[in-house]
């Protein structure tokens, strides 16, 4: 399916998909799967500091920080190649943190993180979630006492992915406790390796790992305070608008293969994909794939005509994340019991992937906003309906 | 891809959106509903001023020869408005199979007259209802003296009943191994002896009509195509047609979704809008999605179409989806209107039954998931 | 499928249907269609007059105001046999008004409504909703004034589906607009034939007639009072927990019919009932008949065993309602064009049924409580989860 | 249909629910998740001294000769306890094969043992793991001088690597037009001579096994049944264990739902119960659905087969739906409960696979609808 690029950019994702052809490794490949494709181990580390040296982490920027000057298209296209190649995608820097730097942040900011970032060389971690703001992100309680050359920080955060791998925290806390809550959170950055901060791993269903992190009396140099004190909830829900990117690639990946290894089968005497149930099931994914193409290169096409995607990538990511778990239940449906088997299994199908999808997006549907908050957002705000 | 609309097609799309606001209220919507003919005449002659039955014939036969993604923005706005008539039948399977199959003389004899709304035309291929399929046409045409004699029952042909031409399709020769081989089209005026025609009673109340062939002698010039070739010829027929079908569908989802919008904001219960409950909320999250997915497939499929891309694959994908998004959005329709929406009067309930006509015409989702699977080479 | 009942019953229930296939004819199966299976037709009060006779209306109410003391098994056993027979079933009297008389009406009430409703002499509508209270009913505004021995109503109500066939009104208006608004409702009956009252159609999608009721200075006596006044709201909602029944006998003749109907027809060559698609989806509707059988009965059961069907009427509801749509749009599906052939067109299948059904269950999701409701009563009352 | 239990079923309801409430808590689950063996045979001791494994087994062979039915409420307590172990592979899938095949010495020898949980079962059925086929069974059992030598490779076998006695079915003769011809039962030891038994690693770590049967050498009075009769023969024991296994779907399905709403009475955000939130109460009341459903089918099914009536219809309904309401039920509860609940510390999650798990065994929905189809003879 052909993607809008102008000529140079046509060119420059002919290269990424010829780089990622070329040197992805099998050691990379299985890192990256255990990481579930985020970024920070040893092997993505040494890939990705050669693959964005290019400039193709952070394509879009600015030059001056690393990047190409491109369309957020070419971005989109990169990063889907990415998620098809199963290499790390998830950057919390290079996706959520430096764009916001470069919007919110001051020239020393700019200066202290932002090429780091497009080259690969730090990474960054969320920290908003709180074991009692979850959804409600405006509940978060975690505490930055205000010391003028530098904060105290006390407090808890869960489900923060990528804390054990990165080097710096994207941290959400409350530096106000009076007024609305709203206006009393700031966004800090945090080195994850100051004194006082312990993490602890918390494994999923899935068995892929997030974390708790707890700050006990953490200094945090006022410096690395993000825009003004007091605003980090703009900031917030800024870059939900603009920085929500969910690929697509390692779904229709394993959906290629899936259908390839289906090809194969027989069942009772005839071919598998001779079944009129299997035919029906197998061209249904492969619409809503059709369609969650659309959905996420339609926000690319939005940025770049400088439109805000304020309910499109909510739906992008609900329709995404519901096809996820529609494409695992389907392979399981096709497969039998032959599909409950995982990795290393004797006989264990396309590597144990579809039992291991199945338990994974279950996780999908809840990770960066459940279903039900991407829906109220889409009806709220796509649709101007009102609050209760 | 690029998602978004020129300047052309933008004035185009306003301009239709402002014409059938203005000529195609509520109230006449019903009043086609109502009449034997089913389309208001005067309506159709309006829509001839712009010259929109000829968007995609050539300029030599009176048309704009714009592409097939300028009429399907045309067909979308219809859909909005909540069009019934013999346009679609007139221009997507009639014009198009002339353009597609027709001889030059042909295609000037008939398309100047469609370019100017002065002939209506439908499509009679369907005997069983089951969706478009070769083995199905026992209909016959019989070589003899002075041309062809047809024989046979076709069901569900839009609008045949006010169509000067019928396009039929009818057995020439064996059917091969899946019926596709031994199939001719041929040009039927609706008022030649033999032909007789029963509007049905249907749940859109869409003038679909059974055409009975009875004897029907038509000069050997009235073969469209090659003979024996007509299913092949249909087959980009049919696939564009379903296309333009969707469009259609996308303009009703899109007013159904503003229709229920507006009402969820406005009606209170509980001493609150219903639109601020979560559970319409959702209902209306998953209307908008139902109506994006669709428009961004019917929008693809059409783009290729106009640009002379493939477009086989595209097009099943695209009326497999939309068949049955647009049939959930206006089931959820009515969930949020509640009563409202299911009295005579309300205009939600029309387009519900309408979405289910569409949903069935030209094949549905079953009926096109299985094409899918065909050109996925499963 | 067995029904629990004991031999007496048994055999009463062999009787009535017996009865039914004896005494059915055209021209009340015609008009019980044309009403929407509402009672008050003049077929049907032929009909209906002669089984009510037997006792067969108002089985388990007291032999004295015209019931056999029966279980509420036989009840439910009776009023789906009915409904199979696709004979009137919907008694707003007999079901709805007339245990509410006995459970909290006086003697005079009592005297002078049940054995008329008993034996099917009289009917009754129920006169519930409001232009601005349709789920919300505790918001109805309707007023009647307390003038001592009489009250006059003014107001209007919609949806009230019996008005134009039935004898009384039973009528639910405002009678106190101070304190909490369910504290101020109150029941009245209501001769229909009342000079002030107004009933103007309203026909539905499905062709069905509705009414608008409009009162304009109703005369109503102080004896039509139900209970006591500004009680209202808690007998209605105690009617909802012990009298909703909504019976599956019409679906499941339909889709006997249509899996008969279906085992005649071949598609290219090969019966439709050999399709693998066609079984798979046919199959599931026979499941889901046999649910609905249970969660019917289950009603009648639990009454009879002195339990509240809190939530369970609620579900059978919802549960019956959904799989109407199910079934008719599984009939259209299969079936084609020729499903939308509407009665009386050429080569309409089962008498025009399916496209019917397919508008009609729209509005049975609707009426009686949408959906919606439904499902928070099942998490409130059923779950206990807590109102917003 | 009577829909309560009587007072002894509830005893025995209640017996089991306070019995493992107590001696299989959350932590144990996870232990047995991660042993080797895959059970703990301390429970295992335990249930035997109640006698649970001889419910259905007659007196004369030590049980207590309860119906299905008495069955089917222990099976829904484990369930709902989280209860994983070779107690269904041995009672349902072992003794029930040899009470409907086995000759009086053969119920004599096996089934006291089972009764006094001395004995553990499986039984050897399928091989490709498309849900039980008669035309998919190629292991043989050639007749030899002194018994049978049985040859091949079955899969998904339940708690293999620590039954005492595994049921094979194996071909003896030709399959006929179906397959279903030919088929014999053996009692194997698991023990004997050419039998090599590997767990596999699955999402439910449920002790599915392959097994293999490499010359392996059965005396002539390990036959079970008829030879030639074995697909007839397990007919019953097929459905009626797969009933069983909706009573312990319909166990699990109970405990999810406590275990989400009681989350959701807790849980605040945005200063609420997220209870309160009408987009919880609908999954919430669809969950309730699901599970008074799948109850009220399980239910029944299981009061026919105790009964001694007919049950294959219900039976097949049974799992057909179960399976469906389950799968939703647990993903439903995931959304309920967001990220608390996707942890591997969560309850929840081994439901969840497990649930994955109960669907796919004895064959899955779809499986279940083909047979609901036969049986209503289309």
């Amino acid at each position: 399916m052909e993607i809008e690029l102008n000529s140079r950019e046509s060119a420059i994702l002919e290269e990424v998909r010829r780089f990622l052809k070329s040197e992805v490794t099998p050691e990379l490949l299985a890192e990256s799967h255990h990481l579930e494709y985020i970024y920070g181990g040893e092997e993505g580390r040494k890939f990705v500091r050669k693959f964005a040296a290019n400039g193709w982490l952070t394509p879009c920027w600015p030059e001056e920080y690393g990047g190409l000057n491109s369309s957020e298209m070419l971005m989109y296209a990169i990063r889907n190649e990415m998620a098809y190649a199963r290499v790390p995608i998830h950057f919390a820097g290079a996706h959520m943190a430096g764009p916001s730097i470069l919007r919110y942040g001051n020239d020393d900011l700019k200066k202290n993180y932002l090429l780091r970032l497009a080259s690969g060389e730090i990474e960054f971690a969320l920290g908003y979630s709180e074991p009692a703001a979850g959804s409600d992100l405006m509940g978060l309680e975690m505490r930055a006492a205000d010391k003028g050359d530098h904060l105290i920080v006390n407090g808890q955060k869960t489900f923060n992915t990528h804390a054990h791998v990165a080097d710096y925290h994207w941290l959400a806390v409350r530096t106000n406790l009076e007024g609305p809550k709203h206006k009393g959170i700031s966004i800090l950055i945090v080195d994850l390796k100051s004194p006082g901060i312990t993490i602890r791993p918390m494994i999923t269903m899935a068995g892929t790992r997030t974390n708790e992190v707890f700050y006990d009396d953490v200094v945090v140099p006022r410096a690395n305070l993000v825009g003004e004190i007091n605003s980090g909830f703009k900031y917030i829900m800024a870059a939900l608008d603009f920085e929500r990117m969910f690929p697509f690639g390692h779904y229709k990946k394993f959906y290629e293969d899936l259908v390839a290894y289906l090809k194969t089968v027989t069942r009772n005497g005839m071919p598998l994909t001779k079944d009129p149930l299997v035919r029906q099931k197998l061209a249904q994914l492969e619409i809503e794939l059709e369609i969650i193409h659309h959905l996420y290169f339609q926000l690319a096409h939005m940025l770049d005509n400088g439109k805000i995607p304020n309910y499109q990538a909510s739906m992008e990511k609900n329709f995404l994340t519901d096809f996820e778990q529609r494409l695992a239940n389907t392979a399981l449906e096709i497969l039998g019991a032959r599909g409950q088997l995982r990795e290393g299994a004797n006989g264990a199908i396309l590597d144990g992937l579809p039992e291991w999808l199945y338990r994974w997006t279950v996780i999908e549907t809840i990770y960066g906003g459940t279903a039900e908050i991407q829906r109220n957002i889409m009806a709220q705000r796509g649709l101007g309906l009102p609050r209760a | 891809m690029n998602y978004s609309l020129n300047d052309e097609q933008k004035i185009l799309k306003d301009t239709a959106r402002s014409f059938f606001t203005e000529e195609l209220k509520s109230s006449l919507v019903r009043e086609v509903e109502e009449d034997e003919q089913g389309y208001s005449r005067k309506l159709w002659e309006s829509i001839a001023e712009f010259g929109w039955m000829g968007t995609i014939i050539p300029e030599e036969f009176g048309g704009f020869e714009a592409t097939f993604f300028e009429l399907s923005l045309i067909l979308e706005e219809m859909g909005y408005a909540g069009y019934a008539g013999p346009f679609f039948s007139t221009v997507v399977l009639g014009a198009l199979t002339i353009l597609t199959a027709g001889t030059p003389e042909q295609k000037r004899s008939v398309l100047e007259e469609v370019s100017l709304g002065k002939r209506l035309m439908t499509l009679a291929l369907e005997e069983t209802g089951d969706g478009p399929s070769a083995c199905e046409i026992a209909t016959t045409a019989k070589k003899v003296a002075d041309g062809f004699l047809l024989n046979g029952c076709k069901r569900f042909v839009p609008f045949a009943h006010v169509a000067d031409t019928i396009i039929c399709a009818a057995r020439t020769g064996d059917g091969g191994k899946n019926g596709e081989e031994g199939i001719s089209l041929f040009l039927v005026d609706r008022r030649s002896q033999g032909v007789s025609i029963e509007v049905l009673n249907t749940i859109a109340r869409d003038k679909q009509c059974d055409v009975v062939f009875n004897n029907v002698l038509v000069s050997g010039d009235s073969l469209l195509g090659e003979a024996g070739e007509g299913w092949q010829l249909l087959q980009g027929v049919l696939r564009v047609a379903s296309v333009a079908k969707c469009a259609e569908m996308v303009g009703g989802a899109r007013k159904v979704l503003e229709m229920v919008v507006e009402y969820a904001k406005t009606r209170k219960q509980f001493g609150q809008p219903i639109g601020s409950f979560q559970a319409i909320q959702h209902h209306c999250a998953n209307m908008l999605t139902c109506l994006d997915s669709s428009a961004l497939l019917t929008f693809y499929a059409s783009k290729r179409i106009g640009q002379g891309l493939s477009y086989e694959k595209e097009a099943a994908m695209c009326k497999a989806w939309v068949s049955d998004s647009y049939r959930k959005l206006t089931a959820l329709g009515h969930q949020v209107m509640g009563g409202v929406g299911f009295i005579d009067e309300s205009d939600l309930q029309i387009y519900f039954r309408r979405a289910k006509a569409a949903e069935q015409a030209l094949g549905d989702a079953t009926y096109h998931r299985e094409i899918v699977a065909q050109l996925m080479g499963l």
